[in-house]
């Protein structure tokens, strides 16, 4: 099984100067799989993705995408391999309008793409944007910003997205949007890989759902199951 | 004191601030991308005039010289910042700072070395000798030059910022360099090439000011100053700030060279003091970031 | 001990066109533990750094023991007898551990002092030493504070804001990043200093507020939810919806 | 690796040894010198900094006096030392090195120093501690009462004389006269000698820009001085300052209008900035390799610096060094040694020609009393090689009128 | 090599033992400052190393222990020195009188400087600092019928110091060391003082977490405005010390490279560290000394061991020996 998943990692450790965050994770994911890591506040999942981004100061172990070993590249060369990031803070840059953030997502992706195409393109994915897209982008409200910084992501057509907590501090209505957005995306074939504290949420929409507790792995099971047994959920995902 | 006067004391001042704009964009681009102040500025400034001077002779051409001296050094700045500044991210700000002020030592030491301690003769070009009668005074046509010459750079420089790919990296880039590598730029090549377009833009007053003035090793140091103070006033980090903030400081050294000469070099400490007390992130600086 | 210790009057707070709080108008009695939660992105932060100075609120007023606190810098609020705690670590990490702390209690009383010399200033040092002991910190006093452990760090945060002696003490998710054996320290040491003083907690995990708290106030995009005992809260049904909700079966 | 005991003995004891050796290196200096009878002369000269061509040609001019005296035989048969120190062109840096040479070296005298802060320090340090100084800056505040002191002397031409030779040159009666100037001590002694000049003349002064000094741009001040329509612009500033208000003023086509003089112009200046800027400008000098044509010590001069120097010419600040140390060799001849008094005596006696003509100190400030040379910067085309630059327009004899009388320095008389 | 335990503990016990030797660091500095001339190539550079240690010194307090990185730490050196020479030769103030009335004018001076210079932070700072030092250095060239302007302040030649009826010849530069050694172990004193007071632990958190030092009930401006007076005040003894030593007042003392020298001493030597300041200064004037009668460019080896300490060695020569013979907190 594991020789055909996109994303595979073996025994990740990862360190904040001398404080030593994750022990040795382990999963994979398949493609067109839509996997939730879930887990209390502080387990390590966040950590995790920026791991995998080449974003921590220091990580050690395996990580495998589309056949390429990710631990020795450096950050911006993973975006080239086809993985997407839509960070916690969501980091709409300020100063620039949403079209403008939007084409960030573009400027490293090759020459060959026509930009206004792949605008037009997001924009009718995301209509909320569609009609704002020369409004300052950091003007837009919490929910909007998390729409816009999923668009960058994907407006380069990548093969993999890491999402980290897209919910958090969103309006109900807006999380509601974007649960129907992200089965889409999975019906287009896309792999997800979803951080989330929502973990009710987070499970209705995955395949499959990891558990981390402080920096290891100490759960994995089909979504359904985990949905179903509250006991596990207690134990590891109480807040 | 007739109003022709004023009119060709205030060209002179913008004629003068052209160079300080020039001179000074390049050290708020390198600090508004990279938070580094380089000290070693006035010193790449000198180098460039050397460096223009010296190719244009090569060449038998003040143009070429224009055109290639700043390419040059800019390229000898992109090495300065993948040698030694790029080992210096992560460390206490200060760091860059300290380090280039040790090498303008041995930047202006090593031109004593090479071209001698005296100055050497910067010959204007032939073409723009003499000067034009405006009507109502006279004006050196190299200076007039040099006024068109910076504000074609600065339109260049705004519609690169603003409607290039290139531009929206580097605007995106100084605000937030982590997101622009998840998205796939290499930040560091960034830094690198805008490091050399600052160390350009020095390099660029340089060969500009070499005509003007005479071309010595120590021209650079009193340019630091002169650029410190327009980008403080200006805002540290801030184009349209370093453009206002140098013409401002052309003009009052202007008009105060009429009425009160022996006080033009102290009226621009003056009006950055004063700026300070309104405004401690100077005029178009972001609050927060450095005040 | 009981009594109004603070209030917050219609307080508002917009970075540009971002409205990050709207209209707060509650008020905190002595003596209690009282727990401020959310979710991420509720105001909660903004909120808290309102009430220790930090900010300055677009709108409304703020009353402490009667006074109005609008318009002091933030190191006043110390002086007024509000001290607090970061939810990063916010540390002094080239001192030692016991210099951390005197250098937060001599606030109050010595900070410009050029002359004498600090050693022989015993009443604070002893000062310092028992707001480590209260948080179980004396035995590493000498160490330098970026050797801690993160869970020491945390700790050594609450004393830096104890040793101010405040009559209210504000603390920003104080179990962050800490693992189930550190937290359990953690609550019992909040337990006991709720025994002595005013304690206001912005927190994430549930039980525990719930368990600690003599009263919960709820905050949702910026807004007043709701407002009660921790029981009210556990059933109240809008709470339910937007954060209890979010994995059924914790209320 | 060798074993541990022994080792550290060796060790110990070659680290003593290179510690001994280290200090007595050190000490050297101080311990070497107890009973020789070599004549030292402290120069302190701006080795490093702007004008560092100008220091170099001052110390093989000085070399060369020190020179020729050895090689005849000495002064009364004791060897003269040079003792060449870098005062970085900074007040502060020459006083201590001055200190050093009167205090570590022990120097009989002390020669030297380019600018007017330098000079003063050298002869605030050396007048304390009653030490000869022959100063070779052009700056005349020295020569005042309250900086002068009997031990101090003032080879270099001051203002006073440079201003006066190029007015006599340049200036007529009912001419319009404008000047720049820089805002400091010097450029106010040289607008002061100009003045008196023009006003002796009967040349009118149509105004006055006073620049701050060390400024790089002088465009703001020329709109106003063309206004102003003279017909001679006097530029009273020095070095660099100099040679960027020239070139600025040529830009705005001042030299279509008027005529440039400068109080002194400078070869090296000429060098940096070029015939074409140079073009016309007349200005004073101590001297120019050229007076060889009319003058037989300046040709002798000039040989002998050649023949040490593979071939080159001498410069005016050259001949400064020679002629300063030259001066006080002579006087330690006469005086038989270094008796101070002695030697101070043989000075305000002595007459000496060394560069290009008769010199005598003066007796109330000491002021040496010699020709002033008025130079013209040629055209490019009129030169007939690299190093003729100059037309000599005048060499007027020294005589006292050329000076600020005793009195009005506020000597005693 | 027999055993490396039995060298660590033998390096251990030299270094607690060594710790409490460096407690005393003010008598400990003045030890090594007394026998200085003896070692040294000439009096005049032992004097400078004196002047330049207390100048660097109250630097250091800004910039070692507050963390300010200030590039104009001329303005004050220069001002001790221009209002001693002023009050000694223009008022005939007494040498030791003088030198107090100008510890306290150039206070005053900080004091405006710091008003506009502690609004700012970072980089700001260093550039503000840099551009006000410029701006008292013009006044100084100006107001030339005070300070000299550009021909330096003379003729306040002190050659005799009496005091208690004591009277010794200043111009025997044995006398001079010993005198002006006075000055710098009373500048030592009162920065030892500082730095063991409440307020020095004040500094030290400001340093460490501008951020927390405030929510621990400081104004930090007010704070900074006061270290950056004390700093003043001692670097402004070193100029009191440079006048009386030289007997003139070199325009230069202002000039920012001047500042810039300083900051090269303390890099050299090591910040946050007390005697390191002396180090640094020491350091920086014999290079000079050495490399400059050796070559004229000298500055190009000045410049590249500065780059090299800031890359390789940023806590300088004596805060690295102290790193390296284990001495912990007193730093001295």
């Amino acid at each position: 099984m594991a020789e055909t998943a996109l994303l595979e990692i073996r025994d990740l450790h990862a360190w904040y100067g001398a404080s030593h965050v994750l022990h040795g994770i382990s999963l994979h994911v398949q493609p067109g799989e839509v996997v939730a890591l879930v887990g209390r506040n502080g387990a390590g999942k966040t950590t995790t993705l920026r791991s995998m981004m080449g974003l921590m100061p220091k990580a050690t172990g395996r990580v495998r995408f589309a056949g390429r070993e990710l631990l020795q590249l450096r950050a911006h060369q993973r975006f080239h391999l086809g993985l997407a990031y839509v960070p916690e803070e969501r980091r709409i840059v300020p100063g620039l309008s949403v079209r403008e953030n939007l084409r960030l997502g573009l400027v490293a992706a090759g020459s060959d793409i026509d930009e206004r195409v792949a605008i037009d393109e997001i924009a009718e994915t995301f209509p909320r944007l569609k009609e704002r897209l020369d409004q300052e982008g950091v003007t837009l409200s919490g929910g909007e910003q998390q729409m816009l910084a999923i668009a960058r992501a994907l407006i380069a057509k990548p093969k993999m997205l890491l999402l980290d907590e897209p919910s958090e501090g969103i309006m109900p209505v807006l999380v509601e949007e974007m649960g129907v957005l992200f089965r889409r995306l999975r019906d287009e074939g896309k792999t997800l890989l979803l951080v989330e504290q929502n973990v009710e949420w987070a499970l209705r929409l995955a395949d499959r759902a990891v558990i981390i507790d402080q920096g290891e792995v100490v759960h994995q099971s089909s979504a359904a199951a985990l949905l179903a047994d509250k006991d596990i959920q207690e134990r590891y995902c109480a807040v | 004191m007739d109003l022709s006067l004023i009119i060709m004391q205030l060209l002179s001042g913008i004629a003068l601030g052209a160079v300080l704009v020039i001179t000074a964009l390049g050290l708020t681009i390198v600090f508004g991308m990279l938070g580094v102040v380089n000290f070693a500025h006035g010193a790449l400034f000198m180098i460039g005039a050397y460096a223009g001077l010296y190719l244009a002779s090569l060449t038998g051409s003040f143009w070429w010289g224009l055109l290639l001296a700043p390419i040059l050094i800019g390229g000898f700045g992109m090495l300065i910042e993948f040698v030694l500044i790029r080992r210096l991210y992560g460390r206490s700000i200060d760091d860059p700072l300290l380090l280039t002020f040790g090498l303008s030592y041995i930047l202006v030491e090593g031109v004593r070395i090479v071209f001698g301690s005296d100055g050497i003769p910067f010959p204007t070009p032939p073409q723009l000798i003499g000067v034009l009668d405006l009507g109502i005074g006279f004006f050196p046509r190299y200076r007039l030059f040099v006024i068109a010459l910076v504000a074609v750079v600065l339109l260049v420089l705004w519609l690169t910022l603003e409607k290039t790919r290139i531009g929206l990296i580097v605007r995106a880039g100084a605000r937030d360099p982590t997101i622009m590598q998840v998205l796939g730029v290499d930040i560091g090549r960034v830094w690198v090439a805008i490091f050399g377009l600052g160390v350009g833009l020095a390099a660029l007053g340089g060969v500009l000011a070499g005509p003007m003035r005479s071309v010595n090793p120590e021209m650079g140091s009193l340019v630091l100053a002169e650029a410190f103070v327009v980008t403080v006033i200006g805002g540290l980090g801030s184009i349209v700030g370093a453009v206002v903030a140098g013409l401002m400081v052309g003009i009052s050294i202007s008009l105060v060279a009429l009425f009160a000469p022996e006080m033009a070099t102290i009226v621009m400490f003056a009006l950055m003091a004063v700026v300070l007390l309104i405004r401690p992130q100077g005029l178009f600086g972001v609050r927060g970031r450095t005040a | 001990m009981s009594g109004e210790l603070l209030r917050a009057e219609g307080i508002g707070k917009h970075f540009g066109g971002f409205v990050a709080l709207e209209g707060i108008t509650v008020s905190f009695a002595a003596g209690q533990l009282t727990s401020i939660i959310g979710p991420n992105g509720a105001g909660k932060s903004t909120f808290f750094n309102i009430l220790s100075g930090a900010l300055t609120p677009t709108s409304g007023k703020l009353h402490f023991r009667g006074r109005e606190l609008n318009g002091l810098p933030q190191h006043r609020f110390v002086h007024q007898g509000i001290s607090r705690s970061y939810q990063i670590t916010n540390i002094f990490p080239d001192l030692s551990v016991h210099e951390n702390v005197r250098v937060a209690a001599q606030a109050l009383t010595v900070s410009y002092d050029i002359w004498r010399n600090r050693a022989r200033l015993t009443e604070l040092n002893a000062r310092a030493d028992v707001a480590l002991d209260a948080v179980g910190l004396l035995g590493r006093r000498a160490e330098l504070a970026k050797f801690l452990s993160h869970g020491q760090q945390r700790a050594l945060e609450i004393a830096i804001a104890l040793v101010s002696e405040p009559e209210l003490l504000l603390l920003d998710e104080p179990t962050a990043g800490m693992g189930p054996e550190e937290t359990k320290d953690m609550v019992a040491l909040l337990e006991r200093l709720a025994e002595k003083r005013t304690v206001l907690l912005v927190e994430h995990k549930m039980k525990m507020v719930l368990g600690l708290s003599k009263r919960v106030v709820v905050l949702h995009h910026g807004r007043l939810l709701a407002d009660g005992a921790p029981d009210e809260i556990r059933s109240n049904p809008e709470v339910r919806r937007v954060y209890l909700g979010q994995s059924e079966g914790y209320g | 690796m060798p074993k541990f005991g022994p080792t550290s003995k060796i060790s110990r004891r070659t680290a003593l040894a290179g510690l001994s050796a280290s200090a007595a290196l050190l000490a050297m200096p101080r311990l070497g010198r107890a009973a020789d009878e070599t004549i030292r002369i402290g120069f302190p000269t701006p080795l490093t900094g702007p004008f560092a061509a100008e220091a170099r040609d001052q110390v093989k001019c000085a070399e060369l006096a020190v020179k020729l005296a050895n090689d005849k035989g000495g002064i009364g048969g004791r060897k003269v030392e040079l003792l060449v120190r870098d005062d970085k062109l900074n007040a502060g840096e020459a006083a201590t090195r001055t200190l050093e040479l009167i205090e570590k070296d022990k120097v009989h005298a002390v020669v030297g120093a380019l600018s007017s802060a330098v000079q003063l320090a050298v002869n605030e340090v050396t007048r304390a501690r009653g030490v000869i100084y022959v100063s070779i800056s052009q700056s005349d505040t020295i020569n005042e009462a309250k900086d002068f002191s009997k031990f101090t002397f003032h080879e270099a031409l001051n203002p006073h004389m440079t201003t006066a030779a190029v007015a006599r040159q340049t200036l007529k009666k009912g001419m319009k006269v404008a000047h720049l100037v820089a805002d400091y001590a010097y450029g106010h002694e040289m607008l002061r000698g100009f003045k008196r000049a023009q006003a002796a003349i009967g040349a009118d002064n149509v105004g006055e820009i006073l620049h701050p000094f060390g400024a790089a741009d002088y465009s703001t001040f020329m709109p106003r001085l063309m206004s102003m329509r003279p017909d001679v612009l006097c530029i009273s500033n020095f070095g660099r300052d100099q040679a960027n208000a020239i070139k600025q003023a040529v830009d705005f086509g001042v030299k279509q209008q008027m005529k440039i003089v400068v109080p002194v112009i400078l070869h090296n200046q000429r060098l940096a900035v070029g015939p074409d800027v140079f073009e016309g400008v007349v200005g004073g000098a101590n001297y120019y390799w050229g007076l060889e044509t009319q003058s037989k010590s300046a040709a002798a001069f000039n040989s002998a610096f050649k023949a040490a120097n593979g071939g080159a010419i001498p410069t005016d600040y050259g001949a400064y060094g020679y002629s300063g140390v030259g001066s006080l060799l002579q006087a330690m001849q006469t005086a038989g040694g270094t008796d101070t008094d002695k030697v101070i005596d043989a000075l305000e006696k002595l007459q000496y020609d060394l560069t290009k003509g008769p010199q005598h100190y003066r007796k109330c400030d000491h002021q040496s009393v010699q020709p002033v040379l008025v130079l013209e910067s040629k055209k490019k085309s009129a030169m007939a090689n690299d190093n003729d630059l100059f037309a000599i327009l005048a060499n007027d004899t020294g005589s006292d009128d050329m000076l600020r009388s005793c009195s009005e320095l506020g000597h005693a008389t | 090599m027999t055993s490396p335990s039995g060298g660590e503990a033998v390096a251990k016990s030299t270094s607690s033992g060594l710790g409490r030797l460096l407690d005393q660091r003010v008598l400990l500095s003045i030890a090594v400052l007394a026998v200085l001339p003896w070692l040294l190539p000439s009096q005049a550079l032992a004097v400078n190393v004196l002047i330049y240690g207390v100048v660097v010194m109250g630097y250091n307090l800004l910039f070692g222990y507050t963390g300010l990185l200030s590039f104009g730490q001329a303005a004050f050196f220069g001002a001790g020195a221009y209002f001693t020479g002023i009050a000694i030769g223009r008022y005939g103030v007494p040498w030791f009188a003088a030198v107090p009335i100008a510890v306290l004018l150039s206070t005053g001076l900080a004091a405006a400087i710091g008003i506009v210079s502690t609004r700012t932070r970072g980089i700001y700072f260093s550039m503000v600092t840099l551009a006000l030092a410029q701006l008292v250095y013009y006044v100084a060239l100006q107001a030339s019928s005070f300070t000299g302007g550009e021909n330096g302040l003379r003729g306040f030649t002190v050659d005799r110091v009496s005091l208690f009826g004591l009277s010794v010849n200043f111009l025997d530069p044995v006398n001079k060391y010993y005198v002006l050694m006075a000055f710098a172990a009373l500048a030592m004193w009162f920065q030892s003082r500082i730095l063991n007071s409440p307020f020095g632990a004040v500094i030290e958190a400001i340093r460490e977490n501008e951020q927390r030092a405030r929510a621990c009930g400081y104004d930090v401006e007010r704070s900074k405005l006061i270290v950056f007076m004390l700093s003043g005040a001692i670097s402004s003894l070193g100029g009191c010390m440079l006048a009386l030593h030289l007997s003139i007042v070199p325009l230069d003392i202002l000039h920012y490279q001047t500042s810039g020298m300083i900051v090269m001493m303390v890099l050299l030597g090591g910040a946050r560290s007390f005697f390191g300041p002396f180090v640094g200064a020491a350091a920086f004037l014999i290079l000079e000394d050495v490399i400059s009668v050796w070559t004229p460019h000298w500055q190009l080896f000045v410049g590249a061991i500065f780059v090299l300490f800031v890359l390789f060695l940023p806590k300088g020569i004596w805060g690295t020996l102290l790193d390296t013979l284990g001495v912990g907190k007193a730093r001295p």
